[in-house]
């Protein structure tokens, strides 16, 4: 059981949990993820574009990759898109397993992937003006160590 | 053809998406079509070191082939979420 | 803000989750994982013993080096005590910081702590009758990397 | 003194706590007074590898010394969670 959501509301990490919770009676390890909008750098808002479809489909490439490399019982994402304040959640990753080391490197290794090479672009907003992130080097360290 | 754009590749040209009939063999030949379109379009496609293309949602190269039911996105490389 | 809770009752993840996202402006990494009884291999239910006041006492110096290893805005752990039977939760340990980094490895850090080391007594009930768990070998690997 | 006891010590004396008023100066002692209280004490204390011990919720060896104020605890090697 995996779901990937691409979202402009809000989620609510409760019920997110409560979904990859009761799938399977073998399930003994539940780990999570939230990002939050982090404000203390100056940061005004930012808006997160994405394409439709394409996004959701190299996302679940990704899923489909940890699952060969963790026994995976449930998995669950959920990406927002659209303009976001500091204080608000931006994503969801939840990674459902027998063992707790499994579902928490699974869930580290979808944050690593998701928040450096997810197929979104990212629009900053500053007292100075608005700017479009640029890309990150193709060998960001938190990916490296999982190739 | 169905082209999408995203991101600053959307803010210069001023648009997500239009649907052109364009007589172009290839991303190449689509791109010279568009950049005689107006000066949002020439800025747009500037630099195109910064700049990606999906052909039906596959990343392709300047040479991938495009036929008129085929729809095309070009944006710049992805930052993460 | 850290908070160590021992309880017979069940949690809302959710609800704690809530209670350590919104107390820093700065936090922009909830890491999270949830425990919960396995019943695959035969286990029909397991009775966890403690020594209130004792127990809070050691998990919370495990919280103060979790806290001098890495840069956590907000703790939370909740552990049951009693009668647990398969599919009910037993831990909950919720760790916030500016980035995701420290948040998953503050949580595994202590999800690895309170698995073999926490002090709980654990009673497993088998068709075959209970039995007291016996200690693992202190350099169980989980923990050994943390040294 | 405020003896508890824990797990399988607890289940092999019957009792979670008892207060007792023991003329011992150390643990070694209090454990040889308990001892003599009866089967299920012998039995719990019978090895003593497997048996660790708190004054005042503070781990200490055989040796400590006790006095009549203090809260003793005697339980198996913790197990985790």
């Amino acid at each position: 059981m995996s779901e990937i959501r691409i979202s402009h509301q809000d989620f609510d990490p409760g019920a997110e949990i409560a979904a990859i919770s009761s799938v399977k009676a073998n399930i003994g390890a539940i780990a999570s993820f939230i990002g939050v909008v982090r404000g203390d750098d100056g940061l005004a808002a930012m808006t997160l574009d994405h394409y439709p479809g394409m996004c959701e489909r190299e996302i679940a490439a990704h899923v489909t990759e940890a699952k060969k490399r963790w026994p995976i019982l449930a998995l669950r994402i959920v990406h927002r898109v659209g303009r976001l304040v500091p204080g608000e959640r931006i994503v969801f990753v939840g990674v459902a397993s027998s063992h707790r080391g499994a579902a928490f490197e699974a869930a580290e290794f979808l944050m690593d992937y998701l928040k450096t090479r997810a197929p979104f672009w990212k629009l900053e907003e500053r007292k100075t003006g608005s700017v479009w992130v640029e890309a990150r080097e193709a060998d960001d360290e938190s990916v490296k160590r999982w190739q | 053809m169905k082209i999408l754009y995203f991101a600053w590749l959307r803010q210069k040209i001023g648009r997500s998406e239009e649907t052109l009939d364009v007589p172009a063999a290839n991303v190449a030949g689509l791109i010279d079509h568009l950049r005689a379109r107006g000066p949002g379009y020439e800025a747009a496609f500037r630099d195109m070191k910064s700049i990606r293309c999906a052909v039906n949602q596959e990343h392709v190269g300047l040479d991938a082939k495009l036929g008129p039911n085929d729809e095309v996105a070009f944006f710049p490389p992805v930052t993460g979420g």
